[in-house]
Protein backbone atom coordinates (compact mmCIF):
# COMPACT_ATOMS: atom_id res chain seq x y z
CA UNK A 1 0.00 0.00 0.00
CA UNK A 2 1.31 3.45 -1.18
CA UNK A 3 -0.02 6.85 0.41
CA UNK A 4 0.84 10.52 -0.33
CA UNK A 5 -1.51 12.47 1.92
CA UNK A 6 -1.91 15.50 4.06
CA UNK A 7 -3.14 13.83 7.19
CA UNK A 8 -1.03 12.13 10.02
CA UNK A 9 -0.70 8.32 10.21
CA UNK A 10 -1.55 6.43 12.94
CA UNK A 11 0.88 3.76 13.23
CA UNK A 12 -0.85 0.83 15.24
CA UNK A 13 -3.96 1.32 12.43
CA UNK A 14 -0.60 0.40 9.96
CA UNK A 15 1.27 -2.54 11.70
CA UNK A 16 -2.28 -3.98 11.89
CA UNK A 17 -3.15 -3.52 8.53
CA UNK A 18 -0.08 -4.66 7.15
CA UNK A 19 -0.77 -7.72 8.91
CA UNK A 20 -4.02 -7.65 7.82
CA UNK A 21 -2.67 -6.96 4.10
CA UNK A 22 -0.33 -10.56 3.84
CA UNK A 23 -2.12 -13.69 2.38
CA UNK A 24 -0.59 -15.46 4.57
CA UNK A 25 0.51 -13.10 7.89
CA UNK A 26 1.63 -16.18 10.44
CA UNK A 27 4.57 -16.56 7.80
CA UNK A 28 6.09 -14.07 8.55
CA UNK A 29 8.13 -14.02 11.77
CA UNK A 30 9.65 -10.31 11.11
CA UNK A 31 8.23 -6.35 11.11
CA UNK A 32 10.51 -4.04 10.36
CA UNK A 33 9.34 -0.03 10.18
CA UNK A 34 10.53 3.57 10.06
CA UNK A 35 9.14 6.47 10.54
CA UNK A 36 11.05 9.41 9.47
CA UNK A 37 10.00 12.86 11.77
CA UNK A 38 10.61 16.69 11.56
CA UNK A 39 13.69 17.36 13.93
CA UNK A 40 13.78 20.84 15.11
CA UNK A 41 17.31 21.35 14.17
CA UNK A 42 18.56 21.11 10.69
CA UNK A 43 22.47 22.15 10.00
CA UNK A 44 22.65 23.90 12.78
CA UNK A 45 19.73 25.72 12.50
CA UNK A 46 16.11 26.19 14.61
CA UNK A 47 13.24 24.93 12.55
CA UNK A 48 10.02 26.36 13.27
CA UNK A 49 7.90 24.86 10.47
CA UNK A 50 8.26 22.67 7.11
CA UNK A 51 6.35 22.44 3.69
CA UNK A 52 6.35 19.83 1.78
CA UNK A 53 6.14 19.69 -1.54
CA UNK A 54 5.61 16.96 -4.31
CA UNK A 55 4.75 16.48 -7.77
CA UNK A 56 0.97 14.60 -7.90
CA UNK A 57 1.23 11.48 -9.80
CA UNK A 58 4.68 10.62 -10.37
CA UNK A 59 5.04 10.59 -6.83
CA UNK A 60 3.01 7.76 -6.45
CA UNK A 61 4.65 5.96 -9.83
CA UNK A 62 8.40 6.04 -8.24
CA UNK A 63 7.06 4.94 -5.34
CA UNK A 64 5.27 1.70 -6.66
CA UNK A 65 8.78 1.22 -9.01
CA UNK A 66 10.95 1.54 -5.73
CA UNK A 67 8.91 -1.20 -4.11
CA UNK A 68 8.63 -3.51 -7.25
CA UNK A 69 12.17 -3.30 -6.78
CA UNK A 70 12.31 -4.28 -3.52
CA UNK A 71 9.71 -7.05 -3.69
CA UNK A 72 12.10 -8.42 -7.08
CA UNK A 73 15.10 -9.07 -4.56
CA UNK A 74 13.90 -9.32 -1.22
CA UNK A 75 11.38 -12.24 -0.16
CA UNK A 76 9.55 -9.67 1.63
CA UNK A 77 5.04 -9.71 2.13
CA UNK A 78 3.01 -6.60 0.92
CA UNK A 79 5.08 -3.62 2.51
CA UNK A 80 3.52 -0.20 3.26
CA UNK A 81 4.75 3.36 2.54
CA UNK A 82 3.01 6.71 3.70
CA UNK A 83 4.75 9.77 2.90
CA UNK A 84 2.95 12.77 4.28
CA UNK A 85 3.11 16.26 2.43
CA UNK A 86 2.06 20.30 3.46
CA UNK A 87 2.58 22.04 6.45
CA UNK A 88 4.27 20.27 9.32
CA UNK A 89 5.64 21.43 12.92
CA UNK A 90 8.99 19.82 14.45
CA UNK A 91 8.10 16.32 15.97
CA UNK A 92 5.58 15.51 13.48
CA UNK A 93 5.66 12.41 11.52
CA UNK A 94 6.12 12.21 7.81
CA UNK A 95 7.22 9.09 6.38
CA UNK A 96 6.30 5.38 7.57
CA UNK A 97 7.83 2.66 5.77
CA UNK A 98 6.41 -0.79 7.13
CA UNK A 99 7.65 -4.51 5.98
CA UNK A 100 7.17 -7.73 6.65
CA UNK A 101 8.92 -10.98 6.12
CA UNK A 102 10.23 -14.83 7.61
CA UNK A 103 13.17 -13.95 8.78
CA UNK A 104 14.61 -10.06 10.26
CA UNK A 105 17.35 -9.66 7.91
CA UNK A 106 15.31 -9.36 4.42
CA UNK A 107 13.06 -7.17 6.62
CA UNK A 108 15.74 -4.58 7.40
CA UNK A 109 17.54 -5.11 4.17
CA UNK A 110 14.32 -3.93 2.31
CA UNK A 111 13.04 -1.31 4.64
CA UNK A 112 16.24 0.50 4.60
CA UNK A 113 16.60 0.27 1.14
CA UNK A 114 12.79 1.79 0.67
CA UNK A 115 13.55 4.43 2.41
CA UNK A 116 17.48 5.19 0.76
CA UNK A 117 15.59 4.67 -2.43
CA UNK A 118 12.70 6.90 -1.45
CA UNK A 119 14.89 9.73 -0.81
CA UNK A 120 16.86 9.96 -3.89
CA UNK A 121 14.32 9.07 -6.25
CA UNK A 122 10.70 10.13 -5.05
CA UNK A 123 10.14 13.90 -6.04
CA UNK A 124 9.46 15.03 -3.04
CA UNK A 125 11.00 18.81 -1.34
CA UNK A 126 11.24 20.11 1.95
CA UNK A 127 10.96 23.66 2.51
CA UNK A 128 12.23 24.94 6.10
CA UNK A 129 11.48 28.00 8.06
CA UNK A 130 14.13 28.77 9.91
CA UNK A 131 15.18 32.12 12.06
CA UNK A 132 16.34 33.69 8.79
CA UNK A 133 13.00 33.03 6.82
CA UNK A 134 11.88 30.16 4.38
CA UNK A 135 14.42 27.88 2.80
CA UNK A 136 14.95 24.85 0.66
CA UNK A 137 16.44 21.92 2.18
CA UNK A 138 19.54 21.04 0.02
CA UNK A 139 19.73 17.61 -1.22
CA UNK A 140 22.44 15.41 1.19
CA UNK A 141 25.51 13.74 -0.22
CA UNK A 142 25.32 11.30 2.13
CA UNK A 143 21.79 10.22 0.74
CA UNK A 144 23.01 9.26 -2.73
CA UNK A 145 25.74 7.54 -0.69
CA UNK A 146 23.37 5.49 1.29
CA UNK A 147 21.69 4.52 -2.21
CA UNK A 148 24.92 3.57 -3.89
CA UNK A 149 26.13 1.18 -1.46
CA UNK A 150 22.82 -1.11 -2.57
CA UNK A 151 24.56 -1.17 -6.14
CA UNK A 152 27.77 -2.31 -5.45
CA UNK A 153 27.37 -5.64 -3.74
CA UNK A 154 28.02 -5.90 -0.50
CA UNK A 155 24.86 -6.18 0.90
CA UNK B 1 1.93 20.48 -27.25
CA UNK B 2 4.01 19.82 -24.38
CA UNK B 3 3.49 19.99 -21.10
CA UNK B 4 6.32 21.91 -18.73
CA UNK B 5 6.16 21.91 -14.96
CA UNK B 6 8.13 22.99 -12.59
CA UNK B 7 8.60 22.17 -8.85
CA UNK B 8 10.34 23.51 -5.62
CA UNK B 9 13.17 25.99 -5.84
CA UNK B 10 12.76 25.78 -9.45
CA UNK B 11 8.96 26.62 -9.54
CA UNK B 12 9.24 29.54 -7.10
CA UNK B 13 11.49 31.14 -9.44
CA UNK B 14 10.22 30.89 -12.61
CA UNK B 15 6.90 31.82 -10.42
CA UNK B 16 4.96 29.55 -12.60
CA UNK B 17 3.54 26.02 -11.89
CA UNK B 18 3.18 25.08 -15.71
CA UNK B 19 3.44 26.27 -19.07
CA UNK B 20 2.44 24.99 -22.73
CA UNK B 21 4.73 25.29 -25.59
CA UNK B 22 3.39 24.48 -29.09
CA UNK B 23 5.60 21.10 -30.27
CA UNK B 24 8.00 21.16 -33.13
CA UNK B 25 10.83 19.19 -34.06
CA UNK B 26 13.06 20.96 -33.27
CA UNK B 27 11.55 20.52 -29.08
CA UNK B 28 12.56 17.03 -29.35
CA UNK B 29 15.47 17.77 -27.24
CA UNK B 30 15.60 18.24 -23.63
CA UNK B 31 18.10 20.97 -23.66
CA UNK B 32 16.70 22.76 -26.70
CA UNK B 33 13.29 23.15 -24.31
CA UNK B 34 15.87 23.82 -21.57
CA UNK B 35 17.27 26.78 -23.53
CA UNK B 36 14.18 28.24 -24.91
CA UNK B 37 12.52 28.59 -21.48
CA UNK B 38 15.65 30.16 -20.23
CA UNK B 39 15.91 32.94 -22.38
CA UNK B 40 12.33 34.35 -20.86
CA UNK B 41 14.36 36.22 -18.32
CA UNK B 42 16.85 36.29 -15.76
CA UNK B 43 14.99 34.34 -13.00
CA UNK B 44 14.09 31.81 -15.95
CA UNK B 45 17.85 31.44 -16.63
CA UNK B 46 18.50 31.27 -12.85
CA UNK B 47 16.24 28.44 -12.45
CA UNK B 48 16.98 26.36 -15.39
CA UNK B 49 20.78 26.21 -15.01
CA UNK B 50 21.51 22.79 -15.80
CA UNK B 51 24.13 22.15 -12.86
CA UNK B 52 21.89 20.41 -10.65
CA UNK B 53 18.62 20.41 -12.61
CA UNK B 54 16.79 17.44 -12.95
CA UNK B 55 14.21 16.33 -15.32
CA UNK B 56 11.18 13.81 -15.31
CA UNK B 57 9.03 13.13 -18.80
CA UNK B 58 5.76 11.55 -18.77
CA UNK B 59 6.43 11.38 -14.29
CA UNK B 60 9.73 9.25 -14.86
CA UNK B 61 12.90 10.88 -14.06
CA UNK B 62 14.73 11.07 -17.47
CA UNK B 63 18.47 11.38 -18.52
CA UNK B 64 18.97 15.00 -20.72
CA UNK B 65 18.84 12.51 -23.89
CA UNK B 66 15.42 11.60 -23.63
CA UNK B 67 14.03 12.25 -26.87
CA UNK B 68 10.85 14.47 -26.62
CA UNK B 69 7.37 13.94 -28.35
CA UNK B 70 4.53 15.62 -29.17
CA UNK B 71 2.05 15.13 -25.91
CA UNK B 72 4.53 14.54 -23.87
CA UNK B 73 5.13 16.33 -19.88
CA UNK B 74 8.43 17.21 -19.09
CA UNK B 75 9.39 18.20 -15.49
CA UNK B 76 12.05 20.56 -14.23
CA UNK B 77 13.14 20.00 -10.75
CA UNK B 78 16.06 20.40 -8.11
CA UNK B 79 17.28 17.35 -6.53
CA UNK B 80 14.64 15.77 -4.10
CA UNK B 81 14.91 15.83 -0.43
CA UNK B 82 12.00 13.64 1.16
CA UNK B 83 11.60 11.24 3.73
CA UNK C 1 13.56 0.35 28.86
CA UNK C 2 14.00 -3.44 29.06
CA UNK C 3 11.16 -5.58 30.06
CA UNK C 4 10.68 -9.13 30.39
CA UNK C 5 6.80 -9.54 30.76
CA UNK C 6 4.87 -12.72 30.19
CA UNK C 7 2.29 -10.00 29.03
CA UNK C 8 1.42 -8.85 25.01
CA UNK C 9 3.00 -4.99 24.53
CA UNK C 10 0.87 -2.63 22.73
CA UNK C 11 3.22 -1.06 19.94
CA UNK C 12 1.50 2.11 20.10
CA UNK C 13 1.97 2.76 23.53
CA UNK C 14 5.93 1.56 22.82
CA UNK C 15 6.27 3.81 20.43
CA UNK C 16 5.03 7.07 22.66
CA UNK C 17 6.72 6.15 25.12
CA UNK C 18 9.93 5.86 23.73
CA UNK C 19 9.56 9.21 22.49
CA UNK C 20 8.49 10.52 25.89
CA UNK C 21 11.54 8.59 27.48
CA UNK C 22 14.04 11.35 25.58
CA UNK C 23 15.17 14.27 26.63
CA UNK C 24 14.82 16.14 23.56
CA UNK C 25 12.33 13.80 21.51
CA UNK C 26 12.43 16.71 18.81
CA UNK C 27 16.14 15.83 17.97
CA UNK C 28 15.51 12.53 17.11
CA UNK C 29 14.13 12.30 13.41
CA UNK C 30 14.60 8.41 12.78
CA UNK C 31 12.53 5.74 14.54
CA UNK C 32 13.57 1.80 13.78
CA UNK C 33 11.43 -0.73 15.45
CA UNK C 34 11.54 -4.43 15.04
CA UNK C 35 8.92 -7.00 15.83
CA UNK C 36 9.51 -10.52 16.26
CA UNK C 37 6.44 -12.63 16.03
CA UNK C 38 5.80 -16.89 16.13
CA UNK C 39 5.52 -18.27 13.02
CA UNK C 40 3.05 -20.89 12.00
CA UNK C 41 6.13 -22.77 9.98
CA UNK C 42 9.73 -23.62 11.33
CA UNK C 43 12.20 -26.03 9.47
CA UNK C 44 9.46 -27.30 7.30
CA UNK C 45 7.31 -28.40 10.34
CA UNK C 46 3.81 -26.69 11.21
CA UNK C 47 3.81 -25.23 14.42
CA UNK C 48 0.67 -25.17 16.76
CA UNK C 49 2.23 -23.40 20.43
CA UNK C 50 5.33 -22.70 21.45
CA UNK C 51 6.76 -22.05 25.11
CA UNK C 52 9.67 -19.59 25.94
CA UNK C 53 12.08 -19.83 29.02
CA UNK C 54 14.12 -17.86 30.40
CA UNK C 55 16.83 -17.14 33.10
CA UNK C 56 15.24 -14.87 35.05
CA UNK C 57 17.91 -12.29 36.79
CA UNK C 58 20.53 -13.00 33.75
CA UNK C 59 18.12 -12.00 31.27
CA UNK C 60 17.86 -8.76 32.07
CA UNK C 61 21.54 -7.89 32.92
CA UNK C 62 22.26 -9.38 29.51
CA UNK C 63 20.40 -7.03 27.89
CA UNK C 64 21.20 -3.73 29.97
CA UNK C 65 24.89 -5.09 28.58
CA UNK C 66 23.83 -5.21 24.97
CA UNK C 67 22.12 -1.93 25.52
CA UNK C 68 24.99 -0.31 26.87
CA UNK C 69 27.09 -1.43 24.07
CA UNK C 70 24.83 -0.43 21.20
CA UNK C 71 24.52 2.86 22.96
CA UNK C 72 28.41 3.09 23.24
CA UNK C 73 28.47 2.82 19.22
CA UNK C 74 26.09 4.70 17.64
CA UNK C 75 24.28 8.23 18.77
CA UNK C 76 20.91 6.64 19.61
CA UNK C 77 18.37 7.70 22.39
CA UNK C 78 17.04 5.60 25.03
CA UNK C 79 16.12 2.36 23.10
CA UNK C 80 13.12 -0.19 24.23
CA UNK C 81 13.45 -3.96 24.66
CA UNK C 82 10.32 -6.31 25.39
CA UNK C 83 10.63 -9.63 25.64
CA UNK C 84 7.53 -11.93 26.17
CA UNK C 85 7.85 -15.79 28.06
CA UNK C 86 5.36 -18.28 28.61
CA UNK C 87 3.02 -19.86 26.40
CA UNK C 88 2.76 -18.13 22.72
CA UNK C 89 0.60 -19.18 19.73
CA UNK C 90 1.64 -18.60 16.21
CA UNK C 91 1.07 -14.83 15.12
CA UNK C 92 1.76 -13.57 18.93
CA UNK C 93 4.47 -11.11 18.88
CA UNK C 94 7.43 -12.21 21.14
CA UNK C 95 10.22 -9.56 20.74
CA UNK C 96 10.34 -5.63 20.56
CA UNK C 97 13.17 -3.15 19.87
CA UNK C 98 12.37 0.08 19.23
CA UNK C 99 15.39 2.34 18.75
CA UNK C 100 15.60 6.24 18.38
CA UNK C 101 18.47 8.60 16.29
CA UNK C 102 19.14 11.99 14.55
CA UNK C 103 19.29 10.36 11.22
CA UNK C 104 18.00 6.98 10.04
CA UNK C 105 21.78 5.00 9.33
CA UNK C 106 21.65 4.84 13.20
CA UNK C 107 18.78 3.82 14.21
CA UNK C 108 18.84 0.83 11.70
CA UNK C 109 22.09 -0.09 12.46
CA UNK C 110 21.77 0.13 16.22
CA UNK C 111 18.08 -1.90 16.19
CA UNK C 112 19.77 -4.63 14.10
CA UNK C 113 22.37 -4.92 16.50
CA UNK C 114 20.63 -5.19 19.05
CA UNK C 115 18.30 -8.06 17.68
CA UNK C 116 21.67 -10.12 16.47
CA UNK C 117 23.02 -9.50 19.93
CA UNK C 118 19.88 -10.58 21.89
CA UNK C 119 19.50 -13.47 19.71
CA UNK C 120 23.24 -15.16 20.76
CA UNK C 121 23.41 -13.71 24.14
CA UNK C 122 20.50 -13.44 26.21
CA UNK C 123 19.40 -16.43 27.74
CA UNK C 124 15.68 -17.36 25.95
CA UNK C 125 15.15 -20.47 24.75
CA UNK C 126 12.04 -21.55 22.82
CA UNK C 127 9.92 -25.44 22.66
CA UNK C 128 7.62 -25.15 20.07
CA UNK C 129 5.19 -27.74 19.51
CA UNK C 130 4.76 -29.60 16.34
CA UNK C 131 3.00 -32.86 14.75
CA UNK C 132 5.22 -34.80 16.33
CA UNK C 133 5.35 -33.57 19.76
CA UNK C 134 6.78 -30.87 21.97
CA UNK C 135 11.12 -30.56 20.82
CA UNK C 136 13.73 -27.57 21.93
CA UNK C 137 14.48 -25.20 18.68
CA UNK C 138 18.02 -25.74 17.31
CA UNK C 139 20.16 -22.40 17.78
CA UNK C 140 20.23 -21.15 14.15
CA UNK C 141 24.46 -20.94 12.70
CA UNK C 142 22.94 -17.65 10.83
CA UNK C 143 22.28 -16.16 14.23
CA UNK C 144 25.92 -16.53 15.22
CA UNK C 145 27.03 -15.38 11.61
CA UNK C 146 25.00 -12.36 12.00
CA UNK C 147 26.05 -11.62 14.90
CA UNK C 148 29.85 -11.78 14.55
CA UNK C 149 29.47 -9.43 11.48
CA UNK C 150 29.50 -6.60 13.44
CA UNK C 151 32.89 -7.32 14.84
CA UNK C 152 34.01 -7.19 11.19
CA UNK C 153 34.04 -3.64 10.95
CA UNK C 154 32.30 -3.74 7.29
CA UNK C 155 29.31 -1.59 9.16
CA UNK D 1 27.78 -23.39 48.69
CA UNK D 2 27.42 -23.18 45.19
CA UNK D 3 24.19 -22.70 43.57
CA UNK D 4 24.31 -25.01 40.80
CA UNK D 5 21.11 -23.85 37.77
CA UNK D 6 19.88 -25.29 34.80
CA UNK D 7 17.73 -24.38 31.85
CA UNK D 8 15.57 -25.39 28.97
CA UNK D 9 16.87 -29.19 27.93
CA UNK D 10 19.34 -28.77 30.52
CA UNK D 11 17.31 -28.68 32.96
CA UNK D 12 14.54 -30.88 31.40
CA UNK D 13 17.36 -33.56 30.90
CA UNK D 14 18.67 -33.45 34.80
CA UNK D 15 14.69 -32.96 35.80
CA UNK D 16 15.75 -30.30 38.18
CA UNK D 17 16.19 -27.08 38.20
CA UNK D 18 19.32 -26.39 40.73
CA UNK D 19 21.07 -27.96 43.29
CA UNK D 20 23.71 -26.84 46.18
CA UNK D 21 27.34 -28.05 45.89
CA UNK D 22 29.23 -27.69 48.99
CA UNK D 23 32.47 -25.47 48.21
CA UNK D 24 35.81 -27.08 48.07
CA UNK D 25 39.46 -25.99 46.38
CA UNK D 26 39.02 -28.99 43.47
CA UNK D 27 35.31 -27.30 42.52
CA UNK D 28 36.94 -24.04 41.60
CA UNK D 29 37.41 -25.48 38.06
CA UNK D 30 34.26 -25.18 35.68
CA UNK D 31 35.51 -28.44 34.21
CA UNK D 32 35.47 -30.08 37.69
CA UNK D 33 31.90 -29.36 38.46
CA UNK D 34 30.82 -30.46 35.33
CA UNK D 35 32.37 -33.98 35.73
CA UNK D 36 30.81 -34.53 38.92
CA UNK D 37 27.28 -33.75 37.98
CA UNK D 38 27.91 -35.78 34.68
CA UNK D 39 29.02 -38.70 37.12
CA UNK D 40 25.53 -38.72 39.18
CA UNK D 41 23.83 -40.79 36.13
CA UNK D 42 23.05 -41.04 32.17
CA UNK D 43 20.85 -38.53 31.79
CA UNK D 44 23.17 -35.83 33.76
CA UNK D 45 26.02 -36.81 31.68
CA UNK D 46 24.02 -36.89 28.04
CA UNK D 47 22.62 -33.08 29.56
CA UNK D 48 26.07 -31.75 30.53
CA UNK D 49 28.05 -33.13 27.21
CA UNK D 50 30.31 -29.80 26.79
CA UNK D 51 29.67 -30.52 22.96
CA UNK D 52 27.19 -27.13 22.99
CA UNK D 53 27.12 -26.23 26.57
CA UNK D 54 27.35 -23.05 27.57
CA UNK D 55 28.03 -21.86 31.24
CA UNK D 56 27.22 -18.78 33.29
CA UNK D 57 29.01 -17.42 36.78
CA UNK D 58 27.13 -15.65 38.74
CA UNK D 59 24.17 -14.29 35.55
CA UNK D 60 27.36 -13.56 32.96
CA UNK D 61 28.11 -15.67 30.43
CA UNK D 62 31.61 -17.25 31.16
CA UNK D 63 34.51 -18.69 29.52
CA UNK D 64 35.34 -22.67 30.79
CA UNK D 65 38.53 -21.59 32.46
CA UNK D 66 36.94 -19.50 34.60
CA UNK D 67 37.65 -20.05 38.50
CA UNK D 68 34.51 -21.00 40.66
CA UNK D 69 34.52 -19.14 44.56
CA UNK D 70 32.21 -20.14 46.89
CA UNK D 71 28.98 -18.78 47.00
CA UNK D 72 29.07 -18.22 42.84
CA UNK D 73 25.95 -19.31 40.95
CA UNK D 74 26.94 -21.72 38.47
CA UNK D 75 24.64 -21.73 35.32
CA UNK D 76 24.26 -24.90 32.19
CA UNK D 77 22.32 -24.76 30.01
CA UNK D 78 22.32 -25.15 25.44
CA UNK D 79 22.93 -22.17 23.33
CA UNK D 80 19.58 -19.29 23.59
CA UNK D 81 17.14 -19.52 20.74
CA UNK D 82 14.83 -16.47 21.84
CA UNK D 83 14.05 -12.97 19.95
Amino acid sequence: MISVQTADFDIAKLYQQMSNNQLNPNGYGAVVTFVGKVRDFNQQQQIGAMTLEHYPGMTEKSLEAIVEQTKARWPIGEPIIIHRVGELAPGDQIVYIGVVSAHRKAAFEACEFLIDYLKIKAPFWKKEQTETGYQWVDARENDTTAADRWSQGNH
Amino acid sequence: MLTIVFFAQTRELVACDNIELEFNSSLSALETIRSQLASKGDKWDLALQQDKLLVAVNQEMSPWDTVIKDGDEVAFFPPVTGG
